[in-house]
């Protein structure tokens, strides 16, 4: 598919907003500010803006543990997110969440989750929904390779499978779940299981965003026509640790060096689109500034909000209270 | 009105709410039978013929047998609930929930308040529970404790065919997570029920007697237990008052403390196995706050601490019995009080 | 392998018990003496007595709900199951358990199970005692196609990849989970499961001993030879209902009598070893006789039995009572 | 003996007894950490370092790193167990348990009962609970009264350091399935802890003070807290005996029941979600058995019936405290139990 200058805009400004909110986190989980777990998303971000260029409000996400790329990518605020990392009242889920669960229902993000392999069948419903109710949506599970080997992930394969549901399924594969290698913990392949449970699988390369793009428009149209659900394979790597604080000495000595410099996917969408002639450097950079600024905001605005109030603690359990 | 089985009251909840509203669906199981096979099709209608006939009239579009998959298929119908649709998902045995737990209490379950209230997920989950089937360890328990024990959960014990008619659809039309839990062997018993369609609201409990001297609360078939304990008693000269919850999350604590006010004596009947179960919750709902109306122990009427037994003659004896309510009555109305004071 | 004359025999009288003792049990639950539920494996005894052959009491095996075939071919005394059949306390289990949980540890049975995909994680576990004290033995799941379905069978096939365990899964492929044709449920294929965790797997014809015997021998060798696990897929068909009282009209009309008729492996078995001179139909008729009598013996037995005492209600929870 | 945190005291045990039976393994993720990693070996020692070095003395064989299969490795730790080995599973959070409840509930808590007494399963499920980590609704939960529901589990709280080790080798060397659960916040809490191997026996509370007014049953960490509370009381006039049950199944009711014979009165504190908890169970018990002794009301100390917050401000108000526990004490102190009466 040919994108159109503000497609590609669009793309490098939201892969480069997910990168400024996680590197600007993980200075900010340093001084001791953030409470509980983050994890961060940063190199990976071909992988969610990727999927999501393609998704509007009626298409269903489920996220992970390692959320905030994906919220970001299908639209959720930025401000919303942030406070809500902080804790505060006006975040996304009242403070409620935290970035384990951050969740925007409304751009169709049903949440981060700080269950492994809790998404898939979340997303087998959303798909079940959308053929139900003829929406023309689509669903789609975000999930990593830890995440692939989990019970609930492989069941949801076959039931999207044999539903035919509008389903994908987007293996993240950064080769590590926590601190143990995908080399030592997935058995046979992501793509013979796919093909295990009769559903098309397609390798991508994770640092590519044109790459991923395509891959998921081919995906995503499948459902959409009806032709039932598809995985996406796709390898890429995190920068950070598997949360903050994690000091990933199982990782060798330079790799992540290695990666940054040699294939990431900002850097490397700048060139394509450089070399293309598709957009200049100088709007590039206008769009890193307006990126960096728009999360400084937002972190202002998140050390500024007020906590939730007392009374807030027992509201929101059922619909009644 | 006519006479109907718990299971037809089921049966026919479900049809009305699925014409009423084309939102609802149901999942699960055998629970139209036949998917794939060459024979017929709704061979089955459930595992015991509850949804039996559904399928004829609401198609497969809206009658969806699912693989042997609950982790998969109960998370579906969160997926689903979280989305626009109204599931009714089946998990059969209750005891199944171990392999789909997480489904349940950590996803519908906490939605709602993870995501600071922006989510509404109308999901009913029914399931069969309790012993008295010869089913063994692994197709008799109960559980609804661990359910009632997950803040987000609603949890629903229907004691007899109307009860069932009238709660399902609540439950139906409820916007939370509801687990609504049939008894097996209860599903060929009759009583009248109306034809239309009716609700129950959840949170009140149901005085099925009045008396002066003890309140017996019970649950799900322990109702009828209790009940027929009662009348015996009241032979004996013994009055009681038999209170079903209904629903063990809400549950309707303000009529069990006006009842133990009333009657001072508390007996409980509880099918479930005996630790952290509803028999404990309603002895310390009311050690706690009607402590003062007491004049004698609280006494729970429950299986004991073992799995439930295969041998015909082991599970009668595990299952609580009319025998053993009346036993406790007598007990609580034997005490002397101040005597030990 | 070349089979001598004991092991054919043996085999036989194995398969024979097994049909005779459901054939019984089908007729007796009609009665109404039988309490509970009861799922026959009456057709596929050529599976369990296939791949028991090859092992002893030192390997272990998980069952079904559908057990009492694993159980015979695995060593457990017929009487002992009869009695627990009927909940007597002297059956095996002291009638605690009854058909759906009948176990014999002694015998390396590790039990029916009555959850669905029950087997394979304990089975796991069992190789990996085998592995850890190197024992030798080798473990084996018997489960079923609507089990294949079920997360705990799908991530145990990768555990047991990943640890590379003396594990054999034994996908007993019947065509039904209750009255759910495999058709509809199993997307994929079990043999592109097994491929997708990085394990081989063999299809067999479960209605022809010899081929499961065969493929069996080969699974197991490569397990007790440190070469891992491997998946047989074996293609059979059970006689009765699911359970007793099953009406089975989700079948085709005459398909049962047809397969009776055409591929029962008892039938089978015959023609196969008279066709080769090995065993002459005089002697198998003998061992009909005897396996008949010994399922009548236990039958009359299991009535005559007591049932558990009152005491027996607490006991056998924990340890130490 | 010498100061050790919570940690390393846990630690400590999983050494002495694998070095002392060979049949002891640990399983779990990330429990060694880097494995098929080009970095460091023994990289994590488990999320929060609780196992860390002893991938290095015992090797892989022993130290397994698992897959993220909560389901195969959970119920390969039972099937190990009934098969020979003595293995010693971590769940991580026991909020996961959702995703391998069925291997727990229905498998190795339930084989000697089913098996008719013909099974021995010593497993020991080490998992991390309770609040007061922001780790929000899914990382915080304690869930031990879900287990101490099933008959055919054990299920131990240890509150700290000291209780830690005994009661962890008591764990593994026990021939029952043990969930042994640790809270998290405080593993960098420390005390003298004996240097060699012993056991603290099931079934047994310790008595952390004994008072003349009140009896306190807390749990966990919850027992630091009343017995801060219990400080700040006795300073009012009040003294307060502290019960730590140590296990809550089995439980020790002859001493819960003993105390509250001597002081009259309870109050019991319980960090897991109200209903159905530890704290109904064990106002049920007294409410049953030693109802005559009671002189007031008894007060639970819990959170309330909902999710864990995320926010530190809603965490420390969901948590139970020792200002909380301190009220509720001063509560039972203040009612004129027989006037009511
Ligand atoms: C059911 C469950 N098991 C374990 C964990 C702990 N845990 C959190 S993230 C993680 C690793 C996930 O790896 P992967 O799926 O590859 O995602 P990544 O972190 O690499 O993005 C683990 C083990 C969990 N949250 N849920
Ligand atoms: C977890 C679980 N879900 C559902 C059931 C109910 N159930 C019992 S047997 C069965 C079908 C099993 O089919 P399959 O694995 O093919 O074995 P078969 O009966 O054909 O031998 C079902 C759904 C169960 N016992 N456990
Ligand atoms: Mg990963
Ligand atoms: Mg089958």
């Amino acid at each position: 598919m040919q994108m159109n200058r503000a497609d590609l805009l669009h793309a490098y400004r939201t892969m480069r907003t997910i990168r400024e909110f996680e590197e600007r986190l993980h200075l900010e989980f340093a001084t001791g500010e953030i409470p509980g777990f983050v994890h961060l998303y940063a190199g990976e971000e071909a992988s969610a803006v990727g999927v999501c260029m393609h998704l509007t409000d009626r298409d269903k996400i489920a996220s992970t543990h390692r959320g905030h790329g994906h919220c970001i990518a299908k639209g959720v605020e930025v401000q919303g997110m942030m406070s809500e990392i902080y804790g505060r009242k006006d975040g996304v889920c009242g403070g409620k969440g935290g970035s384990m669960h951050i969740a925007d229902l409304s751009k169709g993000m049903l949440g981060a989750n700080g269950i492994v392999g809790g998404g898939p069948p979340l997303i087998c419903g959303a798909a079940l929904t959308a053929k139900t109710l003829k929406t023309g949506g689509v669903a789609v599970a975000f999930y990593g390779d830890g995440a692939s080997n989990q019970g609930t992930t492989l069941e949801s394969l076959n039931l999207a499978s044999i539903w035919k549901l509008p389903a994908i399924f987007v293996c993240e594969d950064n080769g590590y779940a926590e601190s143990t290698a995908s080399s030592y913990s997935v058995g046979g392949s992501q793509a013979k299981r796919a093909e295990g449970f009769g559903i098309p699988c397609q390798e991508v390369d994770g640092f590519d965003f044109f790459a991923v793009h395509e891959a998921a428009r081919v995906a995503i149209e499948r459902a959409r026509n009806g032709g039932g659900p598809s995985m996406l394979h796709v390898r890429l790597a995190r920068y950070f640790g598997h949360f903050e604080g994690d000091a990933t000495t199982y990782r060798a000595p330079g790799e992540v060096e290695r990666i940054r410099n040699e294939q990431d996917c900002l850097r490397r969408f700048r060139q394509q689109v450089s070399d293309a002639a598709l957009l200049d450097s100088g709007e590039l950079d206008v769009v890193d500034r307006e990126a960096a600024e728009a999360v400084e905001l937002s972190v202002r605005g998140a050390k500024a909000g007020a906590p939730p109030t007392e009374a807030d603690l027992l509201t929101d359990v059922y619909v009644a209270y | 009105m006519s006479k109907k089985s718990y299971r037809t009251a089921i049966n026919e909840a479900l049809r009305q709410e699925m014409r009423r509203d084309p939102a609802v669906i149901l999942m699960g199981e055998d629970i139209a039978g036949g998917a794939g096979a060459p024979g017929e099709q709704d061979a089955w209608g459930g595992v015991l013929g509850v949804t039996k006939g559904l399928v004829g009239e609401f198609g497969r579009e809206r009658v969806l047998d699912t693989p042997l998959s609950e982790s998969a298929y109960i998370g579906a119908a969160a997926g689903a609930a979280a989305t626009g649709l109204r599931p009714v998902a089946e998990l059969m045995f209750v005891d199944f929930v171990g392999v789909c737990f997480d489904q349940i209490f950590n996803q519908a379950a906490k939605f709602r308040y993870m995501f600071g209230g922006n989510a509404r997920t109308p999901l009913v989950i029914r399931a069969m529970y309790g012993a008295g089937f010869r089913a063994a360890s692994q197709h008799s328990q109960c559980l609804y404790p661990l359910f009632t024990h997950i803040p987000g959960l609603k949890v629903v014990l229907p004691s007899s065919a109307y009860e069932a008619k009238g709660l399902l659809i609540q439950s139906i039309r409820d916007d939370d997570p509801v687990i609504f839990l049939e008894n097996k062997v209860q599903y060929d018993e009759e009583e009248d029920v109306p034809d239309e369609a009716y609700t129950i609201p959840f949170g009140e409990a149901n005085l099925t007697r009045e008396g002066r001297d003890v309140t017996i609360v019970a649950f799900g078939r322990m109702v009828k237990i209790a009940n027929e304990a009662a009348d015996r008693l009241l032979k004996q000269g013994i009055s009681c008052t038999v209170l079903d919850p209904r629903t063990v999350s809400p549950l309707d604590t303000g009529t069990i403390l006006d009842c133990v006010q009333e009657t001072g004596r508390l007996v409980i009947v509880d099918e479930a196995s005996p630790r952290c179960n509803m028999a404990t919750d309603v002895s310390a709902l009311v050690a706690q706050e009607a402590f003062g109306a007491l004049k004698a122990p609280i006494r729970m009427v429950c299986p004991p601490h073992v799995p439930v037994p295969f041998a015909p003659n082991l599970e009668d004896l595990y299952v609580p019995n009319a025998d053993r309510v009346e036993a406790a009555v007598r007990a609580v109305m034997g005490f002397k009080a101040r005597e030990l004071a």
